[in-house]
C-alpha cells in the first residue's frame, strides 16, 4: 500500500494544486513533496533485504496487473525523486512563478509518473508511466520556458514519443511470446524474452533500445537535450536532467539487459563505443559553450555515456556502480543547475563570457558551485567519486584487447575533459573581476536550504557511500 | 457457329460499339441516346440467357425510365456541344490508357479462371413466376429494407432539390 | 433485429414531425428522445445476445446476429446519441429541414445495423447503399454554401463509381464462390487453388470497402468532403459512419475471407502503409483544423486497417473499441470545433484562457487520438497493434504505423500549442451553456475511463 | 460444352461465361475511361450506369451457367438502388447547376489541397 | 600513539573546517592561530608516531581502520592507514615544514583580506596530503592524490580576481588530472588483475606464481602510475604547470610546491617498489625521464629572471633528480633528497617570499640587488639554502644529492655525466640568483629602495629553523664511506631499500664527490664573476630560446590546446548542430516537404482523384497477380 501512495501523493496534490492559487500552491507541493519524502525514504530503510510489493488487477484479460515493487534499484531512485522534488520546490519558493498552482501540479504529475516509472514492474504499467511522465513536462516546457520553447519542447517530445512507440511495439511483442497467454509481468516478460531465438532478440533489442536511448540520451540520439534544458524553466530542467534521463538507464538495467540478454550481447560492444564516442563528443563540445546552460547540459550527456557505457559492459561492479552513480548524478546535478539558474538570475544572461566575480559578490554560491562542480568531476570525498571510480572499474574489467582499451582512454579523456570545462566554467562565472548584475544578493534563505541538502548529500555519500551501496548491493547478483 | 454465338458477337459488337459513342461522342444527348442503346444489347443479352424478368426490368426501369430523366436533366439544363467542356488531350488519353491498362490487368488476371462447372440446369430460372416467388420468399428482407432505401432518396430530393430562395454564398457558414 | 425496424420506424416518425412540428428545438428534443430510446432498445437486444449464445441466423439467413455484432449496434448507438446532444444546436442551424436530418440519420444508422449483422453480399450492398445515400444528401444539406453542394456532388460521384467497383468485385466473388451467403463463400474458398476470380472479387471489393473507410489509394475524396460539408455532419459522417463501415469490411474478411488471408494480406499491408502515410503526412500541413481532422480520421483508419489485416479474436474487440475511442474523441472535438468561428488553428489561439474547459476537454481527447496512455485512444491503438503483432509477419507494419503515430503528434499537438501556449482571443460562435459544459466533461471522462479501465468494456464484449 | 447439351431443351448457352466475363470488364473498363474523359457530371454519372451494367450483364451470365436464380434477383436490386442513386443523384447535380449553371466537374475546385 | 594516527590528519581537518565555516566571521589573527595549531598538534602527534615506529617494539607496517569505503561484490576497500616507517617520516616532513609554513603564512598573509581563507584551504592541503601518505591503499592515496591536486589549484588561484592567476590554477588542475587519470588506470589494472588495492595484499600477491599474470601487466602497471607521478611531480611532459604555479601566494609555493606535493610521486613511486623492482624497464624509463626534466629545468631557470619561477625551475630539476634516483634503483635515496629538498627548497621559497614581501610584492631579480644589506637574516639562510642545494659538502643537499649521483655512476656512466652537468648548472643558477638578488648595487625604484625592511619575527623563525635543518638534516644519511651505519636508510629498510647491483669502492666514491664538489665549486665562481655586475639586454640565440622555456608552452598550446579547441568548435558548430541535430530536423522537414508535394495529390478535381484511384487499382491488382507470384 505504502507503494500506492508514493505515486498517490504527488498524483492527488498535483490535481489539488492546478485549483490553488499563490502561494497556498508553493506550500502544498512543498508538504507534498515532503511526505513523499518520507514515504521514499521510509521504503528505502525497510527493503534492505526484501522487496516491497504492492499489486492489484487491472486488466486481467491483456495480462496486465497494477503490480509495484520496491527492490534496492526501484527504491533508490524514488528516494532521489523525493530529494530532488523537495529541493526543486524548497528552491522555487521564492520565485516569481507565473500560475504557480498550474505549475506546481504540473511538476507533481511528473514526480507521479516517475515514481510509477521506477516502482512499475508490470511492462504495461510501466510503459503508460513512462508516457505519463513525459506529458506534464511537455506542457512546463511550453508554457513556461524560454524563447524558443515551442519548437524545442515539441521536437523532445516528438523525439522521446516516437522511441516510446518503438518501446511499446517492443513490449507488444514480448507480451505474447509470455508462457501461457499475453502478460506483461515483469519476471514473464524476462522469461519470454530469454527465449527467443538471438535474430529476433536483435530486432527486439534495437526496438526497446532506441526509446531508452533517447532517453538517455546516447550519442547521436541526444541533440534535443541540449535545446530542451536550455529552453526549459530550471525546475523542469532538473527533474528532466536528474530523474527523466534515469529513467532511460533504469529502463535499461530492468527492462532490456535481463530481457534480451542475447540480443544485448550482440550489440553491446557497439552501444557502449557509442556511448565513449559520446563521453569525448559531448566534453568536446562543452568546453566551448559560452552558454552556461548548454554547457551543463553537455557536460550531462558525457556522464550519461559514461553510465551507459559501463551498463553495457557487463559488469557486476560497475552495475553496480551504475546504480550509485544515477543516485549521485541526479544529486550533483541538481545542485548544477540550481546554481545555474540562480546565476542566471543574478547577471540576467546566460553567457559566461559576461559574467564573473561571483566570489566576491556573492562568496556563499562560489563555494557550493565549487563544491558541486568538484562533485561534478568526480573529485574524491564527494559523492561522484565513488560511483565513477565503480563506473570505470566496469568499463576496465572486460578484456584488454586493443579496443577495449581504445573505450578505455576515450572514456578516460572524458575525466580530463571533464576538468576543463567544469573549471571553465568556474573560473568564468566564480573568479575575476565583478561584472554588472542584475540582482546582487548571496544565497535567500530557501536556496541556501536546498543547496545545503544537495552538498550534504554529496559530501556524506562521498565520504561514506556505504548505506547506498547496501541499499542496491542487492541488485547485483552474487 | 450457330445462330446463338452469331447473335452474341453481333450484339457483344454493337454493346461495345455503342458504349464507346457514349463516352466519345460530343453531344450529351447523343450519350444519352447510345446508353440507351447499349442498355438495349444488355437487355438483348438477356434474352438469349433467357432471363426474362430482367430483359423487361432493363428496359423499362433502366432504358425507359431512368434515361429518361437523364434525357430530361439534359435538356432541362439546355446542354449541347457547343457548350460542353471537354477535357484536354492529353487527359483524355490518360484516361484512355488508364482505363485501357486497367482492361488489360483485369483480362490478364482473370484469363486463367477455371470455368466453373454446372451441376443443374435449370432453364426457367429467369421467369418472372420462379423470381417473383424467390424474391417474396427468400429475399423479402432485402425486398423490405430497400424501402429505407428509397426513403432516403425521397428525404434527398426534398432536402437538396428544393428550391431554396436564400442566396448563395461562399463563406464558410458551415 | 428490434433495432433495425425501430430506427426505420423512428425514421419514418422523424419524417412526420418534420411536417407537423416546425419549431426546430422541439423536432431536436424529440430526436433525442428517440435515440435515447433506440439505445435502450440496443440495450435490450444486447440483454439478449450473451457471449456464449449462438449466432442467429434470420429471414433465409440474411442477417447473422451475433454478440459482437449487437455490442458494435449499441455502441454506435450509444456514440450516435452522445453526438445528437452535443451537436444538436449545430445541427438546427444547417438548414430548415431539422426533422429530415434527423430521419437520415436514423436511416445511416438503420444501414449501420445492417452492416454490423449482414450474413449476405446482397444485404452488405444493401446496407452500404442505405449508409451512403443519406450522406450524400447530408453532405449536400447546407443550401447557402457552395461548398457544401461541392462536397456532395464530388461524394455522390465517387461513391457511385466504388458501388460500380464493389458490384464488380462481388459478381467476380460470385463466380467462384457461388454464393452470396458470407458463411458459404468462406466454405467456397480455399487456399491451395483460389479462383482467380475469386481473387479479382476481393481486390475489388477491398478497394470499395477503403473507399468508404477512406483508405489509400481510394482516400482523396475525404478531405474535400469533410471539409465541405456542414461541420456537425462531417463529425457524423467521419465518425459513427465510417466505423460500421470498418465494421462491415472487418466482418466480411473474416468471416469470410480469413481462411485465405495469406492471398490478401500484403495488398492489405500496403493499402494501410500507403493510408498511414497519406494521412499522416498530408495532415501536417494543413492550415485548418476541420480538414486537419479529415486528413486525421484517414490517418485513423489506418490503425483501423490492422482490426481488418489482424484476422484474430483480438481484431473484433479492437474494431469496437478503436471505433468507440475514436468516435468519441472526434465527436468530442468536432464539438469544440463548432463552437468557434475560425476553424484555423489561429483560430484557437488563447482558447485556454477563455474557455479553459474547452480547451482541456479538447487536449484530452487529442491526446486520446494520438494515442497518449490512459486515453481510450490508447487502449485502441494498443489493441489494434495487439491483434496484428499476434500475426507475427507484419512486424515492419507496426514499426511504420508507430513511426507514422509520432508524425500525427505533430498535428495534433499543434492544436494544444494554439490553445495553451499561444496568446490571442478565439471569437466564439454560438455560447457555451452548462449542458455543454456537461456533455463535454462527461465525453471527457468516457474517454478516459476507457483508457483507465478498459475491462469494463472488454469483459462484455 | 455444357451449352450444346442444353442447347437441344431449347434455349442455349452461346459461347461460354468467359466471353460474358470478357465482355463484361471490357464494358466496365469502357465506363471507367467515360468517368476519366468526360466533364460533363451526367456523362460521368451515365459511365458509372454503364459500369453497373456490366456487373448485372456478368451476375446474369454467371446466374444461367450456374442454374442459380440468387444472381438474378441481385441484378434486380442493383437496378433498384441504381433507380435510387439516380434520384439522389441528379438532385444532386441539378442543384449543382442551379448554383453555378454548369456540370462540368473542373469548376467544382474550391475545396483542394 | 601509532593507534591514533587518525589523529594527525583529524586536526587539519579541524582547523579546515572551523576556518571553512567561519571564514567570513573570523578574526584574521585567530584563523591564522587555529590553522597553526592544528598542524602544531598533528606535528606533535606525528613526532609520537615516529618514534614508536623508530621504537624497537614496532613490529611490521601497523594498518588502522577506520570504515568500509566501498565495498561492492567481492571488492573490499576500507578506509584505512597504514603506519610504517615510510609514511611515518614523511609525516613528520609534512607536518613539520607544514607548521613552520603555516607560523610564517601568519606574517605573510596579515594583510590579506582573505586570510582566515587562506589557512583553510593550507589546512585542507595538509589533511589531503596526510591522507595521500596515510592511506593504506592506493583508494586512499588517490583521495590525497586529488586532493591536494584541488588545493594547490585552490590555492594558486587564490587571488581569484587575477585572470592569469586562475589560467593558471586551471592549468594546474588539469595536467593533474592527467597525471591522475594515469593514476586511477593504474589502480583499476591493479583492482582488476589482484583484486585488491592494499599495498600489503597487493605486494603480497607480486610474486604469486598461481595469478597468471603476464608481465605485461606489471608493466602497464608501472607505467600507469609512474605517469601518475609526472603529472603530479612536475615531470617531462606534464611540468609545465609547476612555474605557472607560482602564481600562489609564496609560502603555498614553499609548502607545496617545493617541499610536499610534488614529492608525491616519488613517495608512490617509493611506496610501490616492490612493484617497480620487477619492472626494470619502466625503471630505466623513469631515470632518463626524471634526468631528461633535471637537464631541461635547469638550462631554463639559468635565464628566468623571476625570483619564483628561478626556484620554480629549480624545484622541477630537483624532483627530475629524485626521479633519477627512483630511476636506478636508489629509492631510500630518493627519500633522502625529498626530505632534505623539503627544507633547503623550502627555506629558499619562504627567503624568497621575505624578499618579495620586502620588496612590495615585486618579483624580478633585475630590479632587485644589494639586498642583503637590509635584510640579514634573509640574505643569511637564502645563502644556507644556495649552498646546500648546490651540494656544498657539509650541508644537507650534499649528502642527498652525492649519494643519487653516486647511485647513478653504479648504474650508468653516461647518466652520471648528465646528472653532473645538471648538477653543476643547478650551482650556477643559484648563485646566479643569490648575486643579483642580495649583492651588488639595488636596481629598484627609490621608493621600494625606501621601502626595504627585513621581515618580522614570525618570517624569520622559520627561516631559522629551516636553515638549521638544512644543514643538519643530511647527517641522518651520511654516505657509506663516512660512516657505514646510515641511520636512514636502516629506519626506511624495513618498507623501502635501494634497488641496486653494483656496489661502487671507497676510492671512487671519494673520486666522485671529489669531481662534484671542484665542478660546484667552479660553477660557483662563475656564476659570482658573471653576476656581480649585471647588465641586462636583450637577449638572443639560445638564451633567448632558454628565456622562453624553449617555447614550451607554445608548443603544447599548438599542438593540444589549439586542436582541441578546434575541434570542439567544429564539433559544436557543423557536426553537433548542423550534422546531427541537422538530420534529426531534417526528418521534420523532409515529412513536412513531403506533406506539402502530397497535398497537390488533392486538386479538388474529381477526374484526378477518380484517375488516382484507378491507378490503385492497377497498381494494387499488379501487385496482387503479377508480382507476389
Amino acid at each position: 500500500m505504502i507503494l500506492l501512495f508514493l505515486i498517490l501523493v504527488p498524483l492527488l496534490s498535483g490535481i489539488l494544486s492546478f485549483s490553488v492559487k499563490g502561494s497556498a500552491a508553493k506550500t502544498l507541493a512543498l508538504i507534498s513533496s515532503m511526505i513523499t519524502l518520507g514515504l521514499s525514504a521510509y521504503v528505502s530503510a525497510t527493503n534492505y533485504k526484501e522487496a516491497i510489493v504492492f499489486s492489484c488487477e487491472w486488466i486481467p484479460m491483456l495480462g496486465t496487473q497494477f503490480s509495484l515493487v520496491a527492490d534496492g534499484m526501484s527504491s533508490m531512485l524514488c528516494l532521489l525523486t523525493g530529494i530532488v522534488s523537495l529541493v526543486v520546490f524548497l528552491t522555487n519558493l521564492d520565485k516569481d512563478t507565473e500560475a504557480p498552482g498550474s505549475f506546481n501540479g504540473f511538476m507533481l504529475l511528473s514526480q507521479a509518473g516517475l515514481m510509477g516509472v521506477f516502482l512499475a514492474t508490470d511492462a504495461l504499467v510501466f510503459y503508460v508511466f513512462w508516457e505519463l511522465a513525459l506529458i506534464p513536462v511537455y506542457f512546463l516546457c511550453s508554457r513556461w520556458g524560454g524563447e524558443k520553447r515551442i519548437p524545442v519542447t515539441f521536437k523532445f517530445f516528438v523525439y522521446t514519443f516516437v522511441g516510446s512507440l518503438m518501446l511499446l511495439a517492443g513490449l507488444i511483442y514480448l507480451s505474447l511470446q509470455t508462457p501461457g497467454t499475453v502478460s506483461y509481468a515483469w519476471a514473464d516478460i524476462v522469461a519470454a524474452g530469454n527465449a527467443l531465438p538471438a535474430t529476433t532478440q536483435q530486432g527486439l533489442f534495437w526496438l526497446i533500445f532506441i526509446a531508452f536511448a533517447i532517453k538517455m540520451p546516447i550519442f547521436p540520439f541526444h541533440t534535443w537535450q541540449p535545446d530542451a534544458y536550455e529552453q526549459s524553466p530550471t525546475p523542469v530542467t532538473i527533474i528532466l536532467s536528474a530523474l527523466m534521463v534515469k529513467m532511460g538507464l533504469y529502463a535499461v538495467l530492468r527492462w532490456l539487459l535481463p530481457v534480451l540478454p542475447m540480443g544485448v550481447a550482440l550489440w553491446s560492444n557497439f552501444v557502449v563505443i557509442l556511448s565513449v564516442i559520446g563521453i569525448v563528443y559531448a566534453s568536446c563540445i562543452a568546453i566551448v559553450q559560452t552558454d552556461i546552460k548548454r554547457l551543463v547540459a553537455y557536460s550531462s550527456i558525457a556522464h550519461m555515456g559514461l553510465m551507459s557505457a559501463a551498463a553495457f559492459s557487463a559488469n557486476a561492479i560497475g552495475m553496480h556502480g551504475i546504480m550509485v552513480q544515477m543516485f549521485n548524478h541526479g544529486i550533483n546535478i541538481t545542485g548544477m543547475w540550481l546554481i545555474v539558474s540562480m546565476i542566471e538570475n543574478r547577471w540576467g544572461t546566460r553567457d559566461m563570457t559576461k559574467m564573473g566575480g561571483m566570489a566576491s559578490v556573492a562568496p556563499r554560491m562560489a563555494i557550493a558551485l565549487v563544491i558541486i562542480s568538484l562533485a561534478n568531476i568526480a573529485l574524491p570525498l564527494t559523492n561522484g567519486f565513488v560511483g565513477e571510480f565503480m563506473l570505470f572499474n566496469g568499463l576496465f574489467a572486460g578484456d584488454h584487447s586493443a579496443p577495449q582499451i581504445g573505450i578505455m582512454v576515450l572514456a578516460g579523456l572524458g575525466i580530463i575533459l571533464g576538468a576543463v570545462y567544469t573549471l571553465n566554467m568556474i573560473q568564468k562565472t566564480a573568479y575575476g573581476n565583478t561584472t554588472e548584475m542584475v540582482i546582487s544578493k548571496d544565497l535567500s534563505v530557501n536556496e541556501y536550504a536546498g543547496l545545503a541538502i544537495i552538498i550534504a548529500v554529496i559530501l556524506y555519500l562521498g565520504v561514506y557511500p556505504k548505506p547506498l551501496l547496501d541499499l542496491t548491493a542487492g541488485m547485483i547478483g552474487g | 457457329m450457330d445462330i446463338y454465338d452469331k447473335l452474341f458477337w453481333l450484339l457483344s459488337a454493337i454493346t461495345v460499339g455503342c458504349a464507346l459513342g457514349v463516352i466519345l461522342s460530343r453531344n450529351p444527348v447523343n450519350s444519352v441516346l447510345f446508353l440507351v442503346m447499349t442498355f438495349m444489347c444488355i437487355s438483348g443479352h438477356y434474352i438469349l440467357m433467357n432471363a426474362q424478368f430482367l430483359w423487361i426490368v432493363n428496359l423499362i426501369v433502366y432504358a425507359g425510365a431512368i434515361m429518361v430523366l437523364f434525357l430530361f436533366v439534359i435538356m432541362l439544363m439546355n446542354l449541347n456541344s457547343d457548350v460542353e467542356p471537354q477535357k484536354g488531350q492529353l487527359v483524355q488519353l490518360a484516361g484512355v490508357i488508364s482505363g485501357g491498362v486497367l482492361f488489360l490487368v483485369l483480362l490478364a488476371a482473370v484469363k486463367t479462371a477455371v470455368p466453373v462447372g454446372i451441376d443443374k440446369q435449370s432453364l426457367d430460372i429467369g421467369l418472372i413466376e420462379n423470381l417473383g416467388k424467390t424474391l417474396f420468399k427468400d429475399y423479402v428482407l432485402p425486398f423490405e429494407i430497400s424501402s429505407v432505401l428509397f426513403l432516403s432518396a425521397m428525404i434527398g430530393a426534398v432536402v437538396i432539390g428544393k428550391k431554396d430562395d436564400s442566396a448563395i454564398t461562399n463563406e464558410t457558414v458551415q | 433485429m428490434k433495432a433495425i425496424i425501430a430506427t426505420t420506424v423512428f425514421g419514418i416518425v422523424m419524417m412526420f414531425t418534420g411536417i407537423l412540428v416546425n419549431n426546430k428545438r422541439s423536432v431536436a428534443a424529440i430526436a433525442a428522445v428517440l435515440f435515447a430510446v433506440l439505445l435502450g432498445i440496443n440495450f435490450f437486444d444486447l440483454a439478449a445476445a450473451s457471449p456464449n449464445a449462438t449466432d442467429t441466423l434470420v429471414f433465409n439467413k440474411m442477417l447473422r446476429i451475433e454478440h459482437y455484432s449487437v455490442w458494435f449496434n449499441t455502441v454506435m448507438t450509444g456514440c450516435t446519441l452522445l453526438y445528437v446532444l452535443l451537436m444538436s444546436k449545430e445541427i438546427q442551424r444547417v438548414g430548415s429541414h431539422v426533422a429530415e436530418y434527423f430521419a437520415l440519420i436514423f436511416f445511416i444508422l438503420c444501414g449501420l445495423y445492417i452492416l454490423a449483422t449482414y450474413n449476405n453480399l446482397l444485404m452488405m450492398f444493401i446496407g452500404i447503399e442505405i449508409l451512403s445515400i443519406p450522406q450524400y444528401v447530408l453532405a449536400g444539406s447546407d443550401r447557402k454554401n457552395l461548398k457544401s453542394a461541392e462536397a456532395s456532388l464530388k461524394y455522390f460521384l465517387m461513391g457511385s463509381f466504388t458501388t460500380g467497383i464493389l458490384l464488380m468485385g462481388i459478381a467476380l466473388l460470385f463466380g467462384a464462390a457461388r454464393s452470396f451467403n458470407v458463411m458459404e463463400i468462406a466454405a467456397m474458398l480455399h487456399t491451395d487453388a483460389l479462383n482467380p476470380l475469386a481473387l479479382a472479387g476481393i481486390l475489388f471489393i477491398m478497394l470499395a470497402f477503403a473507399f468508404k473507410v477512406s483508405a489509400a489509394p481510394m482516400h482523396t475524396w475525404t478531405p474535400d468532403v469533410y471539409d465541405g460539408s456542414p461541420t456537425p455532419f462531417t463529425a457524423y459522417m467521419s465518425t459513427v459512419v465510417k466505423a460500421g463501415a470498418f465494421f462491415a469490411f472487418l466482418r466480411l474478411f473474416q468471416v469470410s475471407f480469413n481462411g485465405i488471408s495469406e492471398h490478401w494480406t500484403l495488398i492489405l499491408a500496403i493499402i494501410t502503409a500507403a493510408t498511414l502515410l497519406v494521412g499522416n503526412v498530408t495532415a501536417v500541413f494543413q492550415q485548418s483544423v476541420k480538414r486537419m481532422l479529415a486528413y486525421s480520421s484517414i490517418a485513423q483508419a489506418g490503425f483501423m486497417l490492422f482490426a481488418v489485416l489482424a484476422v484474430n479474436k483480438f481484431a473484433w474487440q479492437g474494431i469496437i473499441i478503436y471505433a468507440m475511442a475514436y468516435s468519441v474523441a472526434t465527436i468530442g472535438l468536432f464539438s469544440v470545433l463548432v463552437k468557434l468561428k475560425d476553424f484555423t488553428y489561429d483560430g484557437f489561439n488563447g482558447l485556454a484562457r477563455t474557455e479553459p474547459l474547452l480547451a482541456f476537454t479538447a487536449s484530452i481527447f487529442l491526446f486520446s487520438l494520438a494515442g497518449i496512455p490512459l486515453t481510450g485512444g490508447f487502449m485502441a491503438k494498443y489493441y489494434v497493434l495487439l491483434a496484428v503483432v499476434q500475426q507475427g509477419h507484419l512486424m515492419w507494419l507496426v514499426i511504420f504505423a508507430l513511426l507514422m503515430a509520432a508524425i500525427s503528434i505533430y498535428y495534433y499537438f499543434r492544436v494544444i500549442i494554439a490553445m495553451y501556449f499561444k496568446p490571442g482571443t478565439p471569437e466564439i460562435a454560438s455560447p457555451v451553456t452548462a449542458g455543454d459544459r456537461t456533455l463535454l466533461i462527461i465525453t471527457c471522462a468516457l474517454v478516459i475511463l476507457l483508457g483507465v479501465a478498459p475491462q469494463l468494456f472488454l469483459n462484455r464484449i | 460444352m455444357a451449352g450444346v447439351a442444353a442447347g437441344k431443351r431449347g434455349f442455349y448457352m452461346p459461347v461460354n461465361s468467359t466471353h460474358y466475363l470478357f465482355l463484361s470488364l471490357l464494358l466496365f473498363s469502357i465506363g471507367i475511361m467515360g468517368t476519366l474523359m468526360r466533364r460533363n457530371a451526367i456523362i460521368i454519372f451515365m459511365c458509372i450506369e454503364l459500369m453497373l451494367n456490366s456487373v448485372n450483364l456478368l451476375l446474369v451470365a454467371f446466374s444461367k451457367i450456374f442454374g442459380d436464380a440468387n444472381a438474378q434477383l441481385f441484378v434486380f436490386f442493383i437496378m433498384v438502388v441504381a433507380a435510387a442513386e439516380v434520384a439522389v443523384g441528379l438532385a444532386i447535380i441539378v442543384m449543382m447547376y442551379r448554383k453555378v449553371h454548369s456540370v462540368d466537374i473542373n469548376i467544382l475546385n474550391r475545396l483542394k489541397h | 600513539m601509532a593507534n591514533v594516527v587518525y589523529l594527525v590528519p583529524l586536526f587539519p581537518l579541524i582547523g579546515f573546517l572551523i576556518n571553512g565555516i567561519f571564514w567570513k566571521k573570523m578574526p584574521k589573527s585567530l584563523g591564522g592561530a587555529i590553522g597553526t595549531v592544528a598542524i602544531l598538534a598533528s606535528f606533535i602527534v606525528s613526532l609520537g608516531v615516529f618514534f614508536e615506529v623508530k621504537s624497537a617494539s614496532f613490529h611490521g607496517p601497523l594498518t588502522v581502520t577506520l570504515f568500509d569505503f566501498i565495498s561492492t561484490g567481492n571488492i573490499h576497500i576500507p578506509f584505512a592507514f597504514q603506519v610504517d616507517a615510510l609514511s611515518s617520516l614523511f609525516l613528520l616532513i609534512i607536518t613539520g615544514v607544514g607548521t613552520l609554513i603555516h607560523l610564517y603564512s601568519t606574517s605573510y598573509m596579515h594583510d590579506d583580506e582573505g586570510m582566515v581563507k587562506y589557512f583553510a584551504y593550507l589546512n585542507l592541503f595538509v589533511f589531503s596530503m596526510l591522507l595521500l601518505v596515510l592511506g593504506a591503499n592506493y583508494l586512499i592515496m588517490f583521495i590525497g592524490w586529488e586532493g591536494v591536486g584541488l588545493c594547490s589549484y585552490l590555492l594558486i588561484g587564490f587571488w581569484f580576481k587575477n585572470r592569469d592567476y586562475t589560467n593558471a590554477a586551471k592549468k594546474a588542475f588539469v595536467m593533474n588530472r592527467i597525471g591522475d587519470l594515469g593514476f586511477l588506470v593504474g589502480m583499476l589494472l591493479v583492482l582488476f588483475n589482484f583484486g585488491t588495492l592494499t599495498y600489503l595484499d597487493f605486494f603480497g600477491k607480486l610474486g604469486d606464481a598461481s595469478l597468471i599474470i603476464p608481465k605485461s601487466t606489471y608493466n602497464w602497471i608501472a607505467l600507469c602510475f609512474f605517469i601518475g607521478a609526472t603529472g603530479k611531480s612536475a615531470q617531462i611532459p606534464l611540468y609545465t604547470w609547476l612555474p605557472d604555479a607560482m602564481a600562489g601566494p609564496t609560502p603555498v609555493s614553499a609548502l607545496i610546491h617545493a617541499a610536499t606535493m610534488v614529492t608525491a610521486g616519488i613517495y608512490m613511486i617509493a611506496r610501490s617498489g616492490a612493484l617497480y623492482s620487477l619492472t626494470p624497464s619502466i625503471l630505466h624509463i623513469i631515470a632518463v625521464v626524471g634526468l631528461l626534466t633535471a637537464i631541461l629545468a635547469a638550462t631554463i631557470a639559468i635565464r628566468q629572471y623571476d625570483i619564483k619561477k628561478v626556484l620554480a625551475y629549480s624545484t622541477v630539476s630537483q624532483l627530475g633528480f629524485m626521479f633519477l634516483a627512483l630511476g636506478v634503483g636508489a629509492y631510500t635515496t630518493a627519500v633522502f633528497h625529498v626530505m632534505t629538498h623539503a627544507f633547503f627548497k623550502a627555506l629558499l621559497f619562504l627567503g624568497s617570499g621575505s624578499v618579495i614581501h620586502a620588496m612590495g610584492g615585486e618579483q624580478d631579480i633585475r630590479n632587485m640587488g644589494g639586498l642583503g644589506k637590509h635584510m640579514r637574516v634573509t640574505q643569511a639562510t637564502f645563502f644556507v639554502g644556495c649552498l646546500a642545494i648546490a651540494g656544498i659538502p657539509g650541508l644537507s643537499g650534499f649528502f642527498s644529492k652525492d649519494e643519487i649521483l653516486a647511485a647513478t655512476f653504479a648504474h650508468s656512466t653516461l647518466l652520471y655525466a648528465l646528472a653532473l652537468i645538471a648538477a653543476m648548472m643547478t650551482a650556477f643558477y643559484m648563485f646566479r640568483l643569490y648575486v643579483l638578488t642580495f649583492n651588488g648595487k639595488f636596481r629598484g625604484t627609490e621608493e621600494q629602495h625606501h621601502h626595504l625592511h627585513e621581515s618580522p619575527a614570525a618570517m624569520t623563525i622559520p627561516l631559522v629553523i629551516l636553515a638549521i635543518l638544512s644543514i643538519v638534516g643530511g647527517y641522518v644519511g651520511l654516505p657509506s664511506v663516512i660512516s657505514e651505519h646510515n641511520t636512514f636508510a636502516t629506519y626506511l629498510s624495513p618498507v623501502v631499500h635501494n634497488f641496486s647491483h653494483h656496489h661502487l669502492s671507497h676510492g671512487t666514491e671519494w673520486g666522485l664527490m671529489g669531481l662534484s664538489v671542484t665542478v660546484v665549486i667552479i660553477m660557483i665562481a662563475i656564476a659570482y664573476a658573471v653576476h656581480s655586475k649585471p647588465k641586462f639586454k636583450e637577449s638572443t640565440g639560445i638564451a633567448k630560446l632558454l628565456e622562453n622555456k624553449w617555447y614550451m608552452d607554445e608548443i603544447y598550446d599548438a599542438l593540444i590546446v589549439k586542436p582541441i579547441e578546434g575541434i570542439s568548435n567544429a564539433l559544436d558548430k557543423f557536426v553537433d548542430r548542423h550534422g546531427i541535430d541537422g538530420i534529426v530536423n531534417g526528418v521534420g522537414k523532409t515529412v513536412r516537404w513531403g506533406g506539402d508535394r502530397l497535398r497537390m495529390l488533392q486538386t479538388g478535381q474529381v477526374g484526378t482523384y477518380i484517375f488516382i484511384m484507378v491507378m490503385g487499382i492497377v497498381v494494387l491488382f499488379t501487385i496482387s497477380f503479377f508480382w507476389i507470384k
